[in-house]
């Protein structure tokens, strides 16, 4: 193998490590977003709370004996805590009384809240986490792939696999499914709005507790902020592979990770220097309009063209 | 006849401070990203103003922090320093924390003749010359050091440069390290950059960095950015070379296994041990006494900037005025604890650089480069 | 009835006067001395926030789509005004401060409306969560090019070479000046509305596919709108950029975005009234709280969800201010009239009662300045 | 009435006018010609393509096959709004009004195109802008005096009761200034005394302003009594079209469509439960008189 | 059996009902007709826990409906077919009524309720896999009381189920309502097509502007001079 080649392979490993984080991130969004169409911008900051819990659990953990990743259990208990009660004390209310606007206001004003009580409580610095994993990297002569790089792939695939079948063939997920569409009709099936709203918030904020884990395992270090631009991307990676949908989450992730990271390592080769790997941001949300502008619906999104 | 609407008046030609407190006021980021620093200011601050007052004061008044928050942002801080400007009985700001803010409040200083001493704003375009002064050394100096620390102590021929685009600080000490290190004969053989100072993936850039042979890589960044994701992610592309950063590593954040650490080196104000200046042990054991932690660079810088002010006032006299305080800063010579200066005309000091190397982990006095 | 109440000239004339008197207001509070720099910086702050969340309103209120990406619009304004305005004080050009600073302005302002409609009419095409994050999308492109851009510089990498530094603008901005340009953008944004154009934006909002079938060439009044919102985040970049002294990429980043977005939704979208007075509370909040130092934030982020749970129309909903209206009440006292005010009150009729109710908004831009300082 | 046909140019010519979607046929070879004055019912089973035609002339959909002209002017492939400005208007299946203007500013809106003050006007309230905002508010009044909607003029559209909503749709409608309407179905949910009503204000406006009116309607004592002609559909296909009488009697349309005559149990309806009241075609009969 | 006892109900100010009280027998077809807002939607509203009630009562089988929380209503045995059909759009066909057997505890009968529903409304088998949201008007009111039927309901309350349907189809709805009836399913039908809905109805009720105006037996109300002017358009 080539110098070159090897690059391009390990750069494409790169994309996937922080794509299959992202992707964990977008699973929660497009959850959520697919039952109450709200987009919760508080997510991004579940992964906070999640690292936090991390941050605090782990050296007890270790101490005891057990793995370092045995943290996931009280970081999942936490946020799915978190995200019910987040739902049940602001979403909620402002579901039965406000508009789509004032909800997306009231999930800005939860992510500021979240940030600004976990200031306040940990301060505003950064902090570490201990290290999670102990993977071995795999080696192919010169090439090095990192363990946790593809147990977060492996992961998020599973997860990914997991949502699709719960959600399509369990009667939980169909309820999730039949909420989402017409709150009214599903009371007359005989779902349990509310309960449902709930259980898909539980699932979210599991989920970005498991994201946290691995994003902690990744980019070892919690601040109160950290959630923020993370969440901003993945619900960008949400929306491009068509927010409401699984599979499209986990791509829309993905594709951002691999966009993020060949442009950082060749734009300034291919644009002779005018573009350079700075633009890189600019880039992935250029790719997410160009791709909205010719699917409006993203990559695996439905088109719902209104019946006229 | 707008005159009154006008934002350029002057109104205030500050009178003495009247009464038996001296206000010194504060603005420095407490809340976002940029936190951590100031929050090491206040205490800086804190602990200089508890200290003055413990010994009776400046010019026998007790000294009042009136210290405000400007999350980082201009609006936030220029409305924050104009409240301080406003009020009469303040007779100097301390802050703000970055350039970014720093930068919005200068041409206040001047506007309000109110003289502002930023501990740790290192950005060579904030200069005004007039009422803005700092307390640490600027970036272009802080990178033309670490260029000849390069060349000279670590003898290398090949550097790389990686920094933020989104930061004035980071890509403005890049700058500055790549053009003095051209200079000294070093080849830059390869400039990278990122989208913001804070982004958490960085291994695409330091995979070519790696590729282009250079024995050095000077990477300006956060401490934040720079301990758990550059450091790591260069050692795990298999760079090996010497890392090099700029003040903004003090309190590096360390993740992992400690000896990826091993072979780098940051510029910086003040090191715990250094036994060349005596003040500095004293700072330490009261900074541990009041906070119960040990006290960063910018925690330093905070402590300085506060005597510095004491030492203007006291020298401009009781009936100090504004303008008065801002004569007796202008030029003005001072021994603290980040190093003996004096102020030049465009009102950065010029003083001494250290040079930390992390050595297991821990930062250790390498050597002080003198300015020239 | 309508004899005993003024006269559609009458309210006009009532409304100027109305205007006039919060400019008299304004302009006591700077000459006694009384605002100092602060109160008048904050006052600056808060006429640069109206004409960014009222011009926001016509796209989120009046047209109903969600966008996150005003900031964008306003750093194009900010970063063209303060690079025009350094050329033209390095070239020796409009030496008047004055003229200077509204030329610069203006040119913001054209600059940021040509993106607008470059933007606008693709992006357009999507609705609601979809345009909100394209609009963001845009918004975090312009900040990146922005930021990379060499005659920007970041922000002042290099003080030495000429154009590049963004900082040392010349603090032009007048709050006189500046009061009146935000006048007249209420006093746009409110004809604008209460016209056949408004009427045609509001149709659009309410079912789009029926204004298409009423003949309303929708696609260009989505992107009229966009570019009239954009037209004055930049004019309100531009005065900012002149203001302030100096730039920072940041600014076109979505959390300003959405600082903006929160006002106008705090307010009450389409109600003008509502953005003015968030704008200006909002503004003013953050610097009351300041005594909390630490815990601000926090409370206002809760300050925030209440609103939205028990008021989450806003606080003014859709209701409009009225100086006119106040005079005839106070003067021509009758139940009817008072029954009008009532229904209008409860949000029932939007803007029926068009005659006596003229340049409102633009009357609250004023009395409400009143209440500021 | 039937000296219509024998008028110059048909205001609406459709010819082999098709869609599909993804693999559906939804409608297919639909002609149709409608000159001024006339009244045509468009009438099929559900989820024939009745409401794709009217998507189809009002551009909500592009076709897929064929072509259709307004007086004479191509019109496939132009947007809704140039549709509607080249004189096609509807109305939806369902109520689709701007629900939070009023009821006078709804039809306003469909005027708009009329007047032509432009932004200036309206900012700087010039007298263009005064005399056409009066002149519009006149006309909008005299349009809704028709529907006896004039005393609702300032209420909020979502505040009206079905039926009324209903009749601003079509004032709306009528507001563009359009030569041929197109009603999708707008009787329905209405009960059979408001349905009279509503027969009464199609008829004046017809009568009115002279235009076409195509129909969509499954009450067929509604169809029966106004319309000139009828034309069926069924899965995309007409499959028949003519007079009220002929098409009440052709097998395929009451087999499709109608359903068969079971007149034996008619007169049992009232004793025996059991049986619906199915008389439709007899109705239908009456109504074409 | 259900019964309603001064059912009052109001939306803000606006009050919709106005203290209503009915019956509806088991395996009975009762009728409630009435112009339009005179109140029939929110009244079906209430007894199915969409809408809550102000004041009164309704019982069902001995429970409570206004303690009852909605969700539960279904399980009590009462099937809604609401106004303006409400299917779930993005589903198809099948899964919509696969959603209507959701408060089943036994799911093994769905592929036989299935076939049963497909009899009924043999179009629906034809369009088993698209999307409900792209159905036709009429296709959409089949899957709604397709969906209905799928919770094997003891009672059904349908709003308006011929609102735009093809003259055939209203009469095989009416036929499908009768034919549930010979099942021992109640109906309560709301309809504006008061003509055919009373040819059904062993009672019927009259509602306008909230208030019950005149009730009794279908045939008698169909002859009854008043309603015949009101609501049969004689
Ligand atoms: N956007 C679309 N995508 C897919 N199929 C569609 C779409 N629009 C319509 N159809 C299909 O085309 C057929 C015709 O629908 P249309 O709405 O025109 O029926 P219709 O004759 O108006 O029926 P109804 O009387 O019930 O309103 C239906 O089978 C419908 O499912
Ligand atoms: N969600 C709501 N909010 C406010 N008012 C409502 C609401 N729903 C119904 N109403 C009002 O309640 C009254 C009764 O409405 P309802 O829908 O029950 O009538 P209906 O008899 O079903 O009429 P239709 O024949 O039109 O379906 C009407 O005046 C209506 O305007
Ligand atoms: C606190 C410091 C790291 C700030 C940095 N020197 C700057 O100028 O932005
Ligand atoms: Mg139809
Ligand atoms: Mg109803």
């Amino acid at each position: 193998m080539t110098d070159q080649i090897i690059m391009f392979i390990s750069q494409l490993f790169s994309g996937l490590k922080i794509g299959s984080v992202y992707a964990l991130v977008a699973l929660g969004y497009t959850m959520v977003y697919g039952i109450i169409r709200l987009i919760n911008f508080a997510h991004g900051d579940f992964i906070m709370v999640g690292a936090y819990v991390l941050m605090l659990t782990i050296p007890a953990i270790v101490a005891a004996g057990l793995p370092a990743w045995v943290a996931i259990v009280p970081a999942v208990l936490v946020c799915v805590a978190v995200g019910i009660i987040v739902e049940k004390a602001a979403y909620k209310p402002v579901r039965e009384k406000g508009n789509s606007m004032t909800a997306l206001i009231t999930a800005i004003a939860m992510s500021l809240l979240l940030e600004n009580g976990a200031q306040a409580i940990f301060g505003a610095d950064f902090q570490t986490v201990p290290t999670i994993f102990h993977l071995p990297s795999i080696a192919f002569g010169k090439l090095k792939l990192p363990g946790d790089t593809l147990l977060t792939i492996v992961l998020g695939l599973i997860i990914m696999i997991g949502l699709q079948l719960f959600v399509k063939f369990t009667k939980q997920g169909k309820a999730m499914r039949a909420v989402s569409e017409d709150k009214e009709a599903a009371v007359l099936m005989g779902i349990n709005v509310n309960s449902t709203i709930a259980l898909t918030f539980a699932i979210g904020s599991g989920l970005a507790a498991v994201a946290s884990l691995m994003y902690c395992a990744a980019y070892p270090q919690v601040s109160p902020m950290m959630g923020a631009m993370l969440g901003l991307k993945a619900f960008v990676a949400a929306v491009l592979g068509g927010i409401g949908s699984i599979p499209g989450a986990m791509i829309g992730g993905i594709a951002i990770g691999l966009v993020e990271s060949l442009t950082k390592a060749y734009i300034g080769t291919i644009t002779g220097g005018v573009i350079t790997s700075a633009f890189s941001d600019a880039i992935v949300f250029a790719i997410l309009i160009v791709v909205l502008l010719v699917k409006p619906s993203g990559i695996m999104g439905k088109n719902e063209g209104e019946k006229v | 006849g707008c005159s009154g609407g006008s934002m350029d008046d002057s109104s205030s030609s500050s009178s003495a401070a009247s009464g038996d407190t001296i206000t010194i006021g504060s603005v420095t980021t407490n809340s976002g990203t940029a936190a951590a620093y100031g929050e090491a200011e206040v205490k800086g601050f804190e602990l200089a103003v508890s200290e003055i007052n413990a010994k009776g004061g400046i010019n026998g008044k007790k000294v009042k922090l009136e210290s405000l928050d400007d999350k980082g942002d201009a609006t936030e801080a220029s409305n924050a320093y104009n409240k301080l400007a406003a009020d009469n009985s303040v007779l100097a700001v301390a802050g703000p924390t970055i350039s970014a803010t720093t930068a919005a409040v200068a041409p206040l200083a001047d506007q309000t003749k109110l003289v502002t001493i930023a501990p740790a704003a290192t950005a060579d375009s904030i200069e005004t010359g007039n009422y803005l002064f700092r307390t640490c050394f600027k970036d272009s100096y802080q990178g033309e050091v670490a260029a000849r620390f390069a060349a000279e102590n670590l003898k290398v021929k090949k550097v790389a440069v990686l920094y933020g685009t989104g930061d004035p600080y980071s890509s403005g000490v890049g700058e500055a390290f790549a053009k003095a290190a051209e200079k000294l004969g070093m080849q830059v053989v390869d400039k990278e950059s990122s989208s913001s100072a804070d982004d958490t993936e960085y291994s695409a850039q330091l995979q070519k960095i790696q590729a282009s042979g250079a024995e050095l890589l000077y990477a300006p960044y956060y401490y934040s950015v720079a301990g758990p994701y550059i450091i790591p992610q260069a050692r795990s592309v298999g760079f090996e070379g010497y890392v090099m950063g700029p003040d903004g590593y003090d309190g590096l954040k360390l993740t992992g296994d400690k000896s990826q650490y091993d072979k780098t080196f940051y510029t910086t104000h003040y090191s715990a041990d250094d036994t060349s200046n005596t003040k500095v042990q004293d700072f330490i054991k009261s900074y541990k006494a009041k906070n119960n932690a040990d006290p960063n660079t910018f925690a330093a810088l905070g402590y300085d900037t506060i005597y510095m002010i004491k030492q203007a006032i006291e020298k401009a006299g009781k009936s100090a005025t504004r303008e008065d305080v801002r004569n007796a800063v202008a030029g003005m010579s001072f021994e603290g604890v980040t190093g003996k200066f004096t102020m030049d005309k465009s009102g950065s000091p010029t003083k001494s650089v250290i040079v930390l190397e992390l050595k297991d982990g821990k930062p250790v006095y390498n050597t002080t480069v003198q300015p020239k | 009835m309508k004899k005993s109440m003024l006269s559609t000239r009458q309210s006009y004339l009532v409304c100027f006067l109305g205007i006039l008197a919060s400019f008299g207001v304004v302009m006591a509070l700077c000459e006694s001395g009384i605002a100092n720099s602060y109160i008048k910086g904050i006052m600056m702050t808060a006429c640069i926030a109206i004409i960014m969340t009222t011009s926001l309103n016509l796209t989120i209120g009046v047209l109903g789509q969600l966008t996150l990406g005003c900031c964008g619009f306003e750093a194009i304004g900010a970063y063209v005004a303060a690079l025009a305005s350094k050329y033209m004080v390095a070239a020796g050009m409009l030496v008047d401060p004055t003229l200077r600073f509204l030329v610069t302005t203006l040119l913001g302002g054209v600059v940021a409306c040509v993106f607008g409609i470059l933007i606008g009419i693709p992006a357009l095409r999507l609705h609601g969560d979809y345009l909100a994050i394209i609009t963001l999308g845009f918004g975090e492109i312009i900040r990146v090019i922005i930021q990379n851009l060499k005659v920007a510089g970041g922000m002042g990498l290099d003080k030495g070479a000429a154009g590049q530094a963004l900082i040392g603008i010349e603090r032009t901005a007048n709050l006189y000046i500046v009061f009146w340009i935000m006048i007249i953008t209420v006093v746009v944004l409110f004809m604008f509305g209460r016209s056949r154009y408004g009427r045609a934006v509001k149709a659009i909002r309410d079912d789009e596919i029926a204004a298409g079938a009423s003949g309303l060439n929708t696609t260009y009044l989505k992107v009229l709108v966009f570019a009239i919102s954009a037209f004055f985040a930049g004019i309100a970049g531009g005065i900012f950029a002149q203001y302030i002294g100096s730039l920072n990429p940041t600014m076109a980043g979505w959390l300003n975005s959405i600082n903006y977005v929160i006002m106008v939704v705090f307010g009450g979208m389409g109600s003008i009234t509502g953005s003015i007075v968030s704008a200006i509370g909002l503004t003013i909040l953050p610097e009351l709280l300041r005594a909390f130092a630490d815990y601000r934030m926090l409370a206002y982020s809760v300050v925030l969800v209440l609103v939205m749970i028990f008021r989450p129309q806003g606080i003014f909903g859709s209701w409009e201010f009225s100086l006119p209206r106040l005079v005839n009440r106070l003067l021509f006292r009758n139940p009817k009239a008072e029954a009008e005010e009532k229904a209008e009150a409860a949000g029932k009729t939007d803007d029926a009662a068009e005659t006596g109710t003229e340049t409102e908004a633009a009357e609250t831009a004023a009395t409400t300045e009143t209440k500021e300082a | 009435m039937t000296d219509a046909k024998n008028s110059e140019q048909p205001i609406l010519k459709a010819e082999h006018l098709g869609i599909t979607f993804g693999g559906l046929k939804a409608v297919s070879d639909f002609n149709m010609t409608i000159r001024k004055g006339e009244l045509i019912g468009l009438i099929g089973p559900n989820g024939a393509g009745k409401t794709t035609v009217f998507n189809l002339l009002t551009g909500v959909y592009k076709p897929t096959e064929g072509d259709f002209w307004l007086d004479g002017q191509h019109m496939n492939g132009k947007k809704t709004y140039q549709v509607v400005r080249a004189g096609i208007a509807r109305t939806f299946q369902n109520i689709r009004l701007f629900k939070q203007l009023t009821v006078e500013q709804n039809v306003l809106v469909a005027f708009d195109e009329s007047f032509s003050y432009h932004m200036g006007g309206a900012i700087f309230r010039t007298p263009r802008f005064w005399k056409q905002e009066n002149e519009m508010h006149a006309k909008a009044m005299d349009l809704l005096k028709i529907f006896d909607l004039d005393g609702l003029a300032s209420t909020q559209a979502a505040n009206l009761p079905y039926g009324q909503q209903r009749k601003l749709e079509i004032a709306r409608a009528l507001a563009t200034g359009m030569k041929l309407l197109l009603l999708d179905e707008p009787a329905a949910g209405m009960n059979p005394t408001e349905t009279e009503d509503l027969l009464r204000c199609i008829n004046t406006i017809r009568d009115r302003f002279g235009i076409a009116i195509l129909l969509i309607e499954h009450d067929m004592s509604l169809v029966m009594s106004v319309c000139q002609r009828i034309q069926v559909l069924d899965y995309g296909r007409t499959i028949a079209s003519g007079t009220p009488e002929e098409i009440a009697n052709n097998p395929q349309v009451i087999s499709a469509y109608l359903g068969a005559d079971d007149s034996d149990d008619a007169e049992a309806d009232s004793t025996d439960h059991a049986t619906p009241e199915p008389s439709i075609a007899k109705t239908m009969q009456e109504g074409a008189r | 059996m259900l019964e309603i006892k001064d059912l009052c109900v109001s939306y803000g100010a606006i009050e919709a009902v106005k203290g209503i009280s009915l019956t509806v027998n088991d395996g009975e077809i009762v009728s409630l007709i009435g112009a339009n807002g005179a109140g029939k939607t929110t009244t079906l509203h209430t007894i199915t826990g969409l809408v809550p009630a102000k004041s009164g009562s309704i019982v069902y089988d001995g429970h409570d409906l206004l303690k009852t929380h909605a969700n539960k209503i279904v399980t009590l045995g009462m099937a809604h077919v609401p106004e303006g059909r409400h299917v779930f759009t993005r589903m198809t066909v099948q899964e919509n009524l696969e959603m209507g057997a959701f408060s089943l505890k036994d799911q093994s009968g769905l592929g036989k309720d299935l076939e049963m529903v497909f009899d009924y409304f043999p179009r629906l088998k034809e369009r088993r896999r698209q999307l409900a949201g792209t159905l036709s008007g009429g296709e959409q009111q089949m899957v709604a009381m397709g969906r209905a039927l799928m919770s094997h309901p003891k009672t059904i309350l349908m709003d308006e189920p011929s609102m735009g349907l093809s003259p055939l189809l209203v009469k095989e709805i009416f036929n499908i309502i009768v034919t549930l009836r010979k099942e021992g399913i109640t109906v309560l039908l709301v309809e504006q097509n008061a003509k055919m809905a009373l040819s059904i109805a062993d009672r019927a009720y009259v509602l306008e502007t909230g208030r019950i105006t005149m009730e009794g037996k279908a045939s008698d109300l169909l002859h009854d001079e008043k309603v015949r002017k009101a609501y049969l358009g004689a």
